[in-house]
């Protein structure tokens, strides 16, 4: 591997003449995210370019092996890219559950054939995928699931339906955690499997939002058709691939927590919004309240850092993601309360000009699901409880 | 009674449903006014209109009993505005023929007034930059007053305005009664989080005669916050209804669903956590009912008052709310399910007339620190 | 009875003829507390005098009946004798659990004889009363008692001991929770019994606590005889009479949250203490917790009013209590907190002249206490969610 | 392996129940001499004293390692004052006699000095009234210091005082390094909460030679600033230890104790608030470490990053250590058992140098807010 100090020289030196000088400033809204997939219609030319060119590089998984497309890069020269990233203010040229979940999923428990199968396309941001995990009534009880594939010799069909699919529409394939086995315990009897979201028999519905939008859907399964091949680990020991899987979530949805890149600090906006008197917020009684967040978002910043860094260092995530799960949704709730105290009047309008469309209120109602999203704030302090601190 | 018959009334004509629909509808209208003429038939709007102006003379408890029961259906109306806010300016500061011609209107329902009072996106009552200049026959109005309760339905505004430049913040502000179809004026609605319609007001050399001051020229801040603080604690009778709805709501739901094969009200983190809102619900009750028997009894005193009232019940409601979506789940979080319109509600009626901080350094102030 | 604005009057100038004037300011210490009892050496003449004044009028337990010793009154003359203390500023004239503890529960549940024995000299302050509930290694689960009540003919004994009696080594008298029953199940088979401390066998051992004083004792039971007359209610129905004088033992720690009487506002010493700078408190951030917490004390002082109301009308107070302790207890220990932080380094003093003598901070450590004694914090939330709430 | 053999040692030679017959001995001392020199051939107090005057040049994360280990064990000791704060302030500041006289006895811990700055009941480095005037041989000092951590038992004071009136706040004090046996102290020990022992010293036209100045005249703030930030930093590593060994003892406590027939540890309301607590710690642990890294690597700019990591440090352990208390019951309000030396060290540790309150109120002046 190239040494760390020429890694970032030459980096630094592709990054100025690949990156597009539109995909330097920070997002403006979420449409300025880059999902991919089959469906997904690129905003400009300019953020096509970017995948396109990171993609070719690996580096849209820059830790993943480079056989599958991936960087192949250790968590040293990581460092090294994210921070020459960071220098530049570039975008991430790809948002993605393929690297988030599935991808990591399939790396330590996926068959040969379908990491070759399934990884490639996910670095080139060619497939979106689905997650299929919440069923309607389970709720946080995941276990307990429904969803029934049955075996019919040279492949299985699939029946029942699952819930909270993020983009279920815009999916074009799904991991899905279904029961394989029923006369299982709970536990036991459940398999993890791919599959094409146009198969016959797979449909969506949106799920509306309290915040008016609906970034979830319903996906339905009528007799849709399963490969054999696309079982992830082995039939019937999908609740460990399962759990893996779900402590990448966790971190991922911890990182709510942290102040957005490119975002200005909720000091800094208060300042401007509110006005200083005397070198102080005009609103005394709101300080405390911006103060203790903005320590709490970078301490939290700092301790995924640090967990990195222990990660690196041979350590286990683990149950550690149900406490960035945890921390990260409150912080991202406190920050949206606070955002709107900030923003006062002007924050509840719906639609006019000075809440650029509803943008501020939508976010902080959207807010209101972190802590409900990939295990409640209540399964993580059960998971905390009994797997960190082994409280009976 | 008053309660029970209210009760009754908005879960038979304007339950959550009728917000719904309105929300569904779309346009600019933000309430009914078929149910606001059921309303007033009861004499909701009367209530706190004395007598001889064709009111009921029952003072503010009943309203803010009747403002809790809107609460609870969320129910969409005036009464904040017109008969509760903008009486109590009128009562406490009108001169006879103001109270003769605008109070038996709002005591039917057939009139709307309201507070035009805002210029900022914040709460500021203080700071006023509309002008009112002297002219011959009396007045010249111009400014822009926002986020106006009501402002697109309403017939009457009593406007702020700086009437005096020279004399220090607090004092040089009056208010005026301007019909709101008066020449210079220009409304534009404005929809809020949860269907309530707010105002844009621009006033353009509004011409007004001299009897559209309301009390004593340079001092009308003092029967503004007057009248805010009747509607702050209102706000708070009608937020403790929202979260009393949401609340009890929530704890049905805890004895029904069920995970891991039992009801999830048995598990005793969600029972600690509705426990202790359990009691700071019933501070606010407490805080509630204290602050409108002061009102009736004791006015000048009140904002002191109004400010521990709502800054406490504000906090309270946003806790019960968002509390109230977290124990339902996934499904909380969908527009299908009605628990979610209780947080939006809470939200518009902490940020209306001054949040928790706005009124916490209020209350600090007030009492000398 | 007399008309009230007859007995207003009255009350005033009897007030005024019989209140000495040291009794009509603020208490500066503990020591300034009347308690009563054999024990019981006076401050002061004027001390005595106070309470055998209130005591010949009844008004030490003003709304006890008239043939017990007590003043006779109904709710809304008590209110206009409170009002008129308050006026003059006047000093409860008793402190006393038998007022606020035992002698409600005999009122209720006690034998005509029982009633005429103890009450008059629990008025009277003659006998001060300790609570033999609490024992070693039950903690919360108090029905858990070991305490053992067996019958010898004439008399029972009593073996075992308590733990957490209030000044058990100042107290007369004691009520004690025993086992009457040991095959009884758990909450049956529990008696509520009176007995003399000075009986041969009861012994008291003081426990020192975090703030260096010692409230409380331990206090053993070597075969000490009880009377088979002082039994309260009926011999192992004694948990019925122990719930009911434990609501009023909760709502009595309750008033803990409430700002002691003749005390300054919270405010109002921290812009003493701390100085204002342009109208606001020189500490910008510590004004937000000190304005929460006089508005949430004064809100409980409206609740209980309001709930004294609703006795009144009719309404039990049953689980309200476990709101008020709750409530209460979590207010004084928020409250001595901002006094620890509005005094500052001062508050560290354990025994210099800034602190009166390590007053603020032994008061501090004690406050700690209050979410534990009287049931946990825990325990009341657990009576509200259950009895209140109808959880299951 | 530091923190591993610094743990060893405190708990064989100094445990909780060192810190208990200390204070059941009575008198002034505050801390062991015989403890402290076990330390100081441990080589603690050398280890962020430069090579050169005798140290181990070990930086300060090494000591913000072992003050964490103090913390559990509540080790009294004057690493803070003498081996952290003052050293800091001279090795900072301090001309290349004063390092050479000073540090390598600091660094044997066979000299202690310690800063001597405050004089109200509230931490206000900036509001000096003691005077330093010129003299013919140096400067004469007259003032009034309170709470001097270690104050009764150091030989050398740095003491701050206001060289020059007529600048304005923030400049016109100096710093100057004072022999505890000059002519004109008196220093009055006063026992706290816990038996640590703080120091009023009044000086009374106390003569000092020109080279007592510790750095430039009128600029002394800075540098205090700078090895307050330094204290408050290692105060938080010392808090950081106290927190997570009353967190650890209370939970290994809810595992053992037994109520309603099953560990107290089943009950799922306690094991939510003692995860909440978890993650609590675990961001304590990192601003920790992160301030004991910029502080070796960055000195100029530790002032925010003091006061962020102070006020959560702060809210943290005072919140784990009254928990603590809460889950022990009963037996937790009793001096015979150790859970209450927790409670009462962290709040002299939040008192001292700035409470929560302070550095939430610095943090934000320091965002420019």
């Amino acid at each position: 591997m190239t040494q760390p100090k020429d890694f970032r020289t030459q980096g630094r030196a592709w990054l100025e003449n690949n990156c597009p000088a539109d995909m330097r400033s920070p997002l403006q809204t979420e449409a300025d995210l880059c999902w991919g997939g089959r469906r997904f219609r690129f905003q400009s030319a300019d953020q096509e370019t970017w995948l396109r060119n990171m993609a070719e590089k690996g580096w849209t998984a820059p830790g993943w092996p480079r056989e599958y497309g991936g960087g192949g890069l250790d968590q040293e020269h990581l460092k090294i890219l994210q921070e020459e990233m960071h220098r530049i203010g570039a975008r991430a040229p790809l948002y993605s559950f393929g690297i988030s979940m599935i991808g990591p999923a399939l790396l330590k428990y996926g068959s040969e054939k379908l990491k070759q199968q399934h990884l490639p396309p996910i670095v080139r941001g060619e497939i979106r995928w689905a997650q299929g995990y919440s069923e309607p009534n389970a709720g946080s009880d995941l276990a307990s699931l429904q969803a029934r594939l049955e075996d019919r010799g040279d492949h299985y069909v699939l029946n029942g339906s699952k819930i909270w699919t993020s983009y279920g529409d815009l999916g074009d394939w799904m991991f899905c955690l279904v029961r394989s086995d029923s006369e299982a315990p709970k536990h036991g009897g459940i398999s993890l499997v791919l599959f094409d979201m146009a198969t016959p028999g797979v449909s969506t519905r949106p799920i509306r939002l309290i915040s008016g939008k609906s970034p979830f859907t319903e996906t339905f399964f009528d007799n849709a058709r399963v490969e054999k091949d696309q079982v992830v680990g082995e039939l019937n020991n999908g609740w460990t691939v399962a759990k893996y899987l779900l402590t990448h979530e966790r971190e991922m949805i911890g990182g709510s927590g942290l102040r957005p890149s490119g975002e200005e600090p909720l000091g800094r906006i208060a300042a401007r919004v509110l006005g200083l008197e005397s070198g102080q917020l005009a609103n005394p009684m709101l300080r405390g309240d911006i103060a203790r967040l903005e320590i709490d978002s970078e301490a939290l910043g700092l301790t995924m850092q640090r967990a990195r860094d222990e990660v690196k260092a041979g350590a286990s995530l683990g149950a550690t993601s149900s406490v960035f799960k945890y921390i990260g949704t409150e912080l991202n709730m406190r920050r949206q309360e606070l955002l709107m105290a900030i923003h006062g009047l002007a924050s509840l309008d719906w639609s006019g000009p000075d809440s650029a469309a509803g943008r501020l209120p939508r976010a902080w109602l959207r807010s209101r699901g972190n802590s409900i999203e990939g295990g409640t704030s209540e399964i993580q302090l059960n998971i905390i409880a009994k797997h960190i601190l082994g409280l009976p | 009674m008053l309660q029970q018959s209210a009760r009754d009334f908005l879960n038979r004509q304007a339950p959550v449903k009728h917000l719904r629909s309105l929300r569904d509808a779309g346009g600019s209208k933000g309430f009914s006014r078929e149910v606001w003429a059921e309303m007033s038939a009861l004499g909701w709007p009367a209530m706190a209109i004395p007598e001889e102006y064709d009111g009921l003379g029952f003072g503010f408890t009943g309203m803010g009993i009747v403002l809790q029961e809107t609460g609870r259906t969320l129910t969409p109306c005036p009464l904040l505005s017109s008969a509760m806010m903008a009486a109590a300016a009128i009562v406490h500061a009108g001169d006879d023929a103001q109270k003769s011609t605008l109070l038996p209107g709002i005591a039917s329902g057939e009139a709307l007034v309201t507070l035009a009072f805002d210029e900022h996106t914040h709460h500021r009552p203080g700071q006023v930059a509309a002008t009112a200049k002297r002219t011959a026959g009396g007045f010249c109005i111009s400014g822009h007053k926002r986020f106006v309760l009501d402002g697109a339905m309403s017939d009457q505004l009593i406007v702020s305005a700086r009437t005096d430049d020279r004399v220090p913040d607090g004092r040089g502000i009056s208010l005026f009664i301007v019909p709101a179809t008066a020449s210079g004026i220009t409304i534009t609605p404005c929809q809020v989080l949860d269907t309530h319609v707010l105002a844009d007001i621009t006033l353009d050399d509004v011409r007004l005669p001299a009897a559209a001051l309301l009390g004593a020229e340079n001092e009308g801040l003092a029967i503004l916050e007057y009248a805010l603080d009747a509607g702050r604690i209102g706000q708070s009778a009608e937020l403790l209804g929202v979260a009393l709805e949401a609340f009890e709501r929530s704890i049905a739901y805890l004895k029904e669903r069920k995970q891991f094969g039992v009801p999830i009200g048995s598990f005793q983190a969600l029972q600690h956590r509705a426990a202790v809102l359990f009691g700071e619900l019933e501070l606010c009750k407490s805080l509630v009912l204290n602050a409108l028997h002061r009102l009736d009894s004791d006015a000048n005193e009140i904002a002191a008052t109004a400010s521990m009232t709502k800054a406490k019940v504000v906090e309270t409601a946003s806790k019960a709310t968002a509390e109230a979506i977290q124990w339902h789940g996934g499904i909380g979080m969908t527009d299908d399910f009605d628990i979610g319109f209780f947080y939006k509600r809470a939200r518009i009626l902490e940020t209306m007339l001054g949040d928790r901080y706005f009124h916490l350094d209020r209350f600090a102030r007030q009492h000398g620190y």
